[in-house]
């Protein structure tokens, strides 16, 4: 077989924010065996020649084929770590663990710079383009999603550096490692968005989670964060088998891998029957599989231990990296039952009554926790039934007046557009509120709610910020989580479910009770004794007032945000 | 020379996963779980693999890099399942999956 | 839209949306240059929202006098709405172009005479507010923060005056209470204070969530948030519905109506207003006399039209203001701290106003809320100078003959007194003699609706309610005025007392004539007596002609031949609360204790407002947060241990099965029963028991029973 | 009775004698040989489906790889006598046949719809199919980009496991 380079380069640059990611890992384990920021001569001499190696590979490319590729950014990249590689070792020395965060967060910048670049090209285009022989799909939607999982890996890159568990150990024992996961499991997501086979689902997924059980475990000597990993493996493990049975199933008896083509196939066949049976056991193992990863009740079981035990950046992330890539996978799949009504209505039921037990639940629960991370794990779990409530718009129907039969179904787009502009509104907020969390515990040493009594007004910037973020997660006005949760409440009204908006309203009240609590104690109580001045940390507060900013700004201005999400809940095709 | 139906092949892959469910659920050691998980994984590759072999050619190639895949994606899960099972195991001087019981209501 | 248009304005020409919105910014820049650099500032920046009020109060002041000036007050609307795009004022927030419901998201001001005389309640009492606190929380060590919270306070509520759109009101429905949240917990150092704001805060959030449920069905009826539309489709669902309001429309209303219920502290949703008072007392002046509380009886003015569309709504309204005027006075009668008293009689207010405007007098509601907030907020200011010169004594049984140390402070209050307790010639008689007019004849248009008319015996009860809280309105204001005043003095402080600085007491002379002629026909058009209720023509609405295009209302509602009856009544009860005073108090002819004594059940619970608190801990509040503990202790012994404690120990008790039954069936069921109330939170502990295998069990148990339920039931 | 079918019977009483083994078994080391005996029934299935390649990779990978990985965990670990639990395996045991009559039903119910699948006409012979494989690993319009991911998995996995397994003590030192 005789290859074209050229189309070649065309599908590696569909997929290039995730080869920079993985290019990340390699340079991030080559830095780590080197032992870089340790003063080692070996690292003064093999970083240039590597650097200038792998420039050089990059500037062959064009040379060499005559195709005009732009790879300024990746160069830009390799001098950025090694200028960071250089002066961490002439200058940090014993304080490395800036080294594997600063060469992470410059890879995460630079596969977001990628993904803009891709956006600017995909985003008004219309059309999906496939490259990979048709295992990438390369849409508005996915390179949406994409961008979200790869602006979490910034974020919590960034978290890392500051985190202090991991800091406190001498030699940044791990951070390496811990960064590398994060990486090989946000690329593992954007492929997840960014395909439509059944089999690169399952890989990608796969990539995905089993970097976060590797996460959750790597404070060593934690016993907590064991226990969590191992929670999260075995439970994992045993949602993702479910879900492969169910792809079996699914491709078994389609015989097709792409989705839209086994939604064809689907809407063949009867529910009421032996093979709909089969079916059934198909979809909805199918759909549990991505549901644990929402943690959707009854699927979310793992999720407040996993939250409370795992090291707080690998919460962050999972809570809004993984959750947002999952629901983009979720909302393909249900778009492969567009206009069917064999299938569609009773799953649009299903998720309604999911959304309505799951944001319940969350909120009841998160009520008596006294645990910071747990807290959030909770609500994490209500803002998932928040969410579910634009999943469930996705359809639109018509009864029959004569039959009362569902007669017609019709895509919904606004449903789709909502959950996706929820997705963005909750990375800002979910991750600064626990960025918040890493600050204050960075002060006190505990993740208790107890503990941060009167903080508020020793870092007012960060208690500010802080309370911005739960004003945002309780969806008060001039917040990004209002308009979140509007637009998911008028989809909800608009697609014909006012019932399930008034719970939500009424949930909504409840979750009120609790991100309350965290204020109150943040700035009405009186300041604890118990905390000590830890060193500041005034990147991590720049940080966080970027994302209070960003909070804000998508509070007064959500209109061209929601632009975005409808163009890209559009280009999925309907 | 009658050949097998394919009843028979899903009858014993739907064997095998509820056997493989059955031991994640009701053993004590959390290798026996593993071994569960693995259970239930190879029924579905079983699934994958008639299914597509009795689709002809194009799905006897379907199935089998798929199960391809999912043999070395179970390789990796075992891995890292072990690392966890060993490190569970110098913290809480234990195999039981009851006993890592510190995160919880 | 037709029937709505633009007037010349002569005094201001084009620029009249740009004053409007002056007057909404200006307090908003001074909170944010107060709360950024008011420590920094001379004087710590007090000056700085005091003078933007000032500004804004003038501003307001000429709008208002253009309104009352001009000759057909009908014509007095202005709005930014879409057709004024081209003003360029009118912000498109939400859609983008081309969006359908493009005109509900655009933030627009609606100016017509209720909003000027919104306008001038609110921008006068902030600024003597504002004026006042300068003197009394003088030494605070956040003293810049407070006025920035002032600044923000009245942003939100000008904002929320000013807007055309039931989403933007919202709005800053939620920033007047977050600021009012901030203003009652000033000192949250104090736990009572703390407490306090918080309790305001949850208890008006369940009234805003009905409200919020009423603007769904609203938005899914209609599609529209801008008011006047919402007017005007309602018309047209009661004429397609052949003259009878559609039932949504009646729920939808009393859902509305839920809102005003928690933030205008009607029962029984009034139980944070009496805490509230843990506040510093100029915020109580400007919060719970003239304004936040206010916001409520305004929605319910706002909306006016669409409740007239519902006359069961307007029922409910009706009978809820009647009860809490009754209800809220005879707590007042009993309460000893001055503040509490006067808290009470503010709730006891606003359910006059609520009344009024239930039984269809938009005009005797407004204006009582308009001559409320003069003489209210004299009082509460009143009562701060007394608390300032008490030394922060505030029990009335520790005060006495204050008369001669605070001269100033007692003429003031004396005169509010008198108005409140509606005597002749004083504002407070006009207003409430057009509420017990109003109820003598509730006359919302229900002939129009084709509706029996209201005469039924639950729309008599205001006429009953009223008259008797008016009363006892009467006899525990002057109680307060004769304990506080007059006779001797009963502690040091009393004897040491002194007059308040003149910052103080300037912001009180303003009110206490405010309070004296406030509210008095000659006052604006010279007309005594005859057509007193001048209020109705100020605020009679143009924008109900969008809708009484459609259904026809009664355009004098409320004052129509009201005559003698309403006016013998006002000053029979006046003069008998007076009078009643002045026997038990001032000549002491009867003694309090003993009449207490006499009907000590009574008392007892008059006393403790009802238990209403209590009840409130007891049956909501504890169960919710603070008995979470233990009663998530019981659930684990009983539901948990009983229930699931996984497959192994059932499979054990079927084996044994002799008891089983009962142990676990019956008992569990009994005690599942008895914990039904508290199950919601405690449910998380069933499930996350932290057992791994528990998890996945209940993994495959979730999956089976999501494919059990989508395959026959979904 | 053909050959082919007396292959199936003997592999699927092979394979499910294994994995009730697994489920039955009192000791570790005799749960681990009976997922072997499992495993390699499926790959005895995989050469009667025609896929010897896959059989192949089942037999090197998983029984040459993963179950001896167990092992080593088991010896690793100490032994324990109870670790079955006969009330948990009867009661879930309940349910999990209800569920199998449920599934056996349906597949056994179809009755000859089987949506383009002939389930009579036996599997796809064998032949090239490694040949094939190998191209399609390595053909970018096939399946060359998850090859590729699943190498990068492998990576991170093996060294995250590397660290998580690693005791305490350090790096290198």
């Amino acid at each position: 077989m005789d290859y074209d380079f050229a189309s070649y380069l065309r599908d590696l640059r569909t997929i290039g924010p995730e080869l920079i990611l993985c290019g990340t890992i390699l340079v991030l384990f080559l830095v780590d065996l080197w032992r870089i920021g340790r003063n080692r001569t070996i690292s003064w001499v093999l970083a240039p020649l590597v650097t200038f190696a792998a420039c050089y590979g990059l500037y062959l490319v064009p040379a060499t084929t005559g195709i005009d590729v732009d790879l300024w950014p990746e160069f830009l990249g390799l001098t950025a770590v090694y200028a960071v590689v250089t002066v961490a070792d002439l200058r940090w020395r014993g304080r490395d663990r800036w080294v594997p965060g600063a060469v992470a967060v410059i890879g995460a910048a630079l596969a977001c710079l990628r993904l803009w670049q891709q956006g600017v090209e995909v985003f008004g285009e219309g059309a999906a383009a496939f490259s990979w022989g048709g295992l990438v799909r390369v849409d508005a939607f996915g390179v949406l999603l994409r961008g979200l999982a790869c602006l979490t890996l910034l974020v919590t890159s960034w978290f890392t550096i500051f985190y202090a568990p991991m800091r406190r150990d001498p030699g940044a024992k791990g951070v390496t490692e811990f960064l590398a996961c994060l990486a090989a499991a946000a690329a593992g997501g954007m492929f997840l968005v960014a395909t439509e086979n059944l089999l690169f689902i399952y890989l990608s997924l796969e990539l995905l989670s089993l970097c976060s059980y590797l996460q959750v475990g790597m404070l060593k000597g934690d016993r907590r964060s064991s226990e969590a990993s191992l929670k999260y493996l075995i439970y994992g493990s045993v949602a993702s088998g479910f879900m492969l049975f169910g792809f079996s199933l699914l491709y078994g008896f389609s015989g097709e891998l792409a989705i839209p083509k086994i939604g064809q196939f689907l809407q063949t066949m009867p529910r009421h029957s032996p093979e709909g049976v089969l079916m059934t056991v198909g979809v909805l193992l199918s759909f549990s599989g991505f549901a644990y990863k929402l943690t959707l009740v009854p699927f979310h079981f793992w999720a407040p231990d996993v939250y409370e035990g795992a090291p707080t950046p690998t919460t962050a992330f999972l809570s809004v990296g993984s959750k947002a890539v999952s629901f983009g996978i979720m909302l393909r799949f249900l778009h492969m039952l567009t206009g069917d009504i064999v299938w569609a209505p009773g799953l649009v039921h299903l998720a309604a009554l999911a959304a309505v037990v799951t944001m319940t639940y969350g909120n009841l629960a998160a009520l008596h926790q006294s645990n910071l991370k747990r807290l959030f794990g909770y609500s994490s779990i209500a803002h998932a039934g928040y969410m579910l409530l634009g999943v469930v718009t996705v359809f639109q129907f018509m009864e029959d007046p004569a039959t009362g039969l569902l007669r017609e179904g019709r895509f919904f787009g606004e449903g789709y557009a909502a959950v996706l502009f929820y997705l963005g509104a909750y990375l800002l907020m979910n991750l600064g509120a626990f960025g918040a969390v890493i600050f204050l515990a960075n002060r006190t040493g505990s993740e208790e709610i107890e503990d941060i009594r009167g903080l508020g007004w020793k870092s007012p910037w960060v208690g500010g910020a802080f309370i911005v973020f739960l004003l945002s997660l309780t969806g008060i006005p001039p917040t990004a989580g209002f308009f979140a949760k509007w637009y998911v409440f008028r989809a909800a009204i608009d697609g014909g479910f006012l019932w399930l908006a008034v719970v939500a309203g009424i949930n909504t009240v409840i979750s009120l009770f609790y991100y309350f609590r965290i204020g109150r104690m943040l700035f009405l109580r009186d300041g604890s004794e118990a905390f000590f001045e830890a060193p500041r940390a005034p990147w991590l507060a720049a940080v966080l007032l970027l994302l209070a900013f960003g909070t804000l700004w998508f509070g007064v201005f959500p209109g061209a945000a929601r632009e975005v999400a409808a163009e890209a809940a559009r280009s999925l095709g309907w | 020379m009658s050949p097998v139906p394919l009843h028979w092949y899903l009858a014993v892959a739907f064997l095998l996963f509820v056997l493989g469910l059955l031991v994640v659920l009701s053993r004590r050691n959390l290798i026996y779980i593993l071994m569960g998980v693995e259970l239930i994984l190879n029924a579905s590759s079983l699934v994958f693999v008639a299914f597509g072999s009795y689709r002809g050619a194009k799905g006897l190639l379907d199935g089998t890099v798929i199960g391809t895949f999912i043999v070395v994606l179970a390789a990796a899960e075992a891995t890292i399942a072990l690392a966890i099972v060993l490190n569970i195991f110098g913290t809480f001087h234990s195999v039981r999956p009851e006993d890592p019981n510190l995160l919880k209501e | 839209m037709q029937g709505l248009m633009q007037t010349d304005w002569g005094l201001f020409g084009d620029d009249h949306l740009r004053l409007m919105l002056c007057i909404l910014l200006l307090p908003l820049m001074a909170f944010a240059v107060q709360i950024f650099f008011g420590a920094k500032l001379p004087r710590r920046g007090d000056w700085l929202p005091t003078v933007a009020m000032g500004g804004a109060f003038v501003l307001a002041l000429s709008l208002f006098m253009t309104a009352v000036q001009h000759p057909d007050p009908t014509l007095f609307l202005h709005s930014a709405r879409p057709p004024a795009d081209e003003d360029g004022l009118a912000w498109n927030w939400l859609w983008s172009k081309g969006t359908p419901g493009k005109g509900n998201f655009v933030f627009a001001i609606l100016f017509d005479n209720l909003t000027a005389v919104m306008l001038l309640v609110v921008t006068l009492v902030s600024f003597l507010v504002h004026v006042f606190s300068m003197g009394y929380m003088k030494g605070d060590p956040r003293y810049p923060r407070f006025f920035a919270y002032l600044g923000l306070f009245s942003f939100s509520m000008l904002g929320l005056v000013l807007t055309s759109n039931f989403l933007f009101l919202l709005i800053f429905w939620e920033l007047v209470g977050l600021s009012s949240y901030l203003l009652i917990g000033f000192w949250f150092e104090k736990p009572s204070a703390a407490n306090a704001c918080k309790k305001a805060f949850l208890t008006t959030r369940v009234g805003d969530t009905g409200m919020l449920i009423g603007m769904m069905m609203i938005w899914w009826n209609f599609r529209t948030f801008d008011f006047v539309e919402i007017f005007e489709k309602a018309g047209q669902a009661v004429i397609a519905n052949g003259g009878v309001p559609p039932g949504w429309m009646t729920i939808a209303a009393i859902l509305v109506f839920m809102g005003p219920i928690g933030k205008s502290a009607q029962f029984p949703l009034h139980v944070w207003l009496p805490d509230a008072m843990e506040g510093p007392t100029p915020v109580s002046a400007l919060i719970h006399a003239a304004t936040m509380v206010a916001a409520g009886v305004y929605l319910v003015g706002r909306m006016f039209p669409f409740f007239m569309f519902a006359p069961d709504a307007m029922l409910v309204v009706a009978l809820v203001g009647a009860f809490t005027a009754l209800f809220a006075a005879t707590i007042g009668i009993t309460q000893f701290d001055i503040k509490k008293v006067l808290a009470y009689s503010t709730i006891s207010q606003l359910g006059f106003m609520v009344a009024a405007l239930g039984c269809g007098a938009l005009g005797a509601g407004l204006m009582h809320l308009m001559t409320h907030a003069w003489f209210k907020a004299c009082l509460f200011l009143g009562s701060g100078s007394v608390i300032h010169g008490m030394h922060h004594e505030q029990d009335m049984r520790k005060m006495g003959g204050l008369r001669r140390r605070m001269p100033i402070t007692y003429l003031t209050m004396l005169a509010s007194t008198l108005a409140i307790a509606g005597v002749p010639l004083f504002s407070g008689f006009y207003s409430k003699d057009a509420i017990v007019a109003a109820t003598l004849h509730p006359a919302p248009g229900y002939e129009s609706l084709a509706l029996p008319h209201a005469g039924g015996l639950l729309w008599s009860l205001p006429r009953l309610l009223i008259p008797l809280a008016a009363l006892m309105t009467a006899f525990y204001m002057f109680r307060l005025v004769i304990m506080t005043f007059h006779g001797t003095p009963r502690s040091g402080e009393a004897e040491r007392a002194h007059e308040s600085p003149s910052n103080m007491t300037v912001p009180l002379l303003v009110l206490g004539l405010l309070a004296v002629l406030g509210g008095s026909p000659w006052l604006f058009n010279g007309d005594f007596l005859g057509k007193h209720i001048w209020f109705n023509g100020l605020v009679h609405n143009p924008v109900f002609d969008a809708a009484s295009g459609i259904v026809s209302f009664p355009e004098q509602v409320g004052h129509e031949g009201h005559g003698w009856a309403p006016l013998i009544i006002s000053l029979v009860v006046a003069g008998s609360g007076i009078l009643l005073a002045f026997l038990f108090y001032q000549w002491k002819v009867f003694r309090p204790e003993k009449v207490a004594a006499a009907i000590a059940p009574i008392y007892k619970a008059v006393y403790n407002k009802y238990w209403i608190d209590e009840f409130y801990l007891r049956f909501i509040v504890r169960p919710l947060v603070f008995h979470w503990n233990v009663f998530c202790a019981a659930f684990d012994k009983y539901v948990v241990d009983g229930v699931v404690n996984g497959v192994g120990r059932t499979a054990r008790r079927l084996a044994d099965g002799q008891g089983w039954f009962d142990k676990n069936i019956v008992d569990g069921l009994v005690n599942l029963a008895a914990f039904l109330t508290q199950v919601f939170g405690a449910i998380a502990r069933i499930f996350q028991t932290g057992y791994l295998q528990h998890y996945i069990t209940l993994l495959a148990g979730g999956a089976t029973a999501v494919l059990v339920i989508f395959y026959w039931f979904l | 009775m053909s050959a082919e079918i007396l292959a199936f019977l003997v592999l699927a009483t092979a394979t499910v004698a294994g994995g009730v083994v697994t489920l039955w078994s009192r000791y570790v080391v005799h749960s681990a040989f009976g997922l072997m005996l499992s495993l390699l029934g499926v790959a005895g299935f995989y050469v009667l489906l025609g896929s010897d390649f896959l059989a192949v990779t089942q037999v090197v990978v998983y029984v040459g790889g993963v179950v001896v990985l167990y092992l080593f965990g088991v010896m690793l670990t100490p032994p324990d006598r109870e670790e079955r639990s006969i009330r948990r395996i009867a009661v879930a045991g309940i349910f999990a046949v209800a569920a199998l009559v449920v599934l056996l039903k349906a597949v056994f119910g179809m009755e000859g719809r089987w949506y383009g699948v002939d389930p009579d006409r036996g599997p796809a012979s064998g032949g090239a199919v490694i040949r094939e494989v190998g191209n399609a690993f390595m053909d970018k319009e096939a399946y060359l980009l998850p090859f590729e991911i699943a190498s990068v998995l492998l990576l991170v996995a093996l060294v995250g496991a590397v660290f998580i397994a690693r005791r305490e003590g350090g790096r290198g030192s």
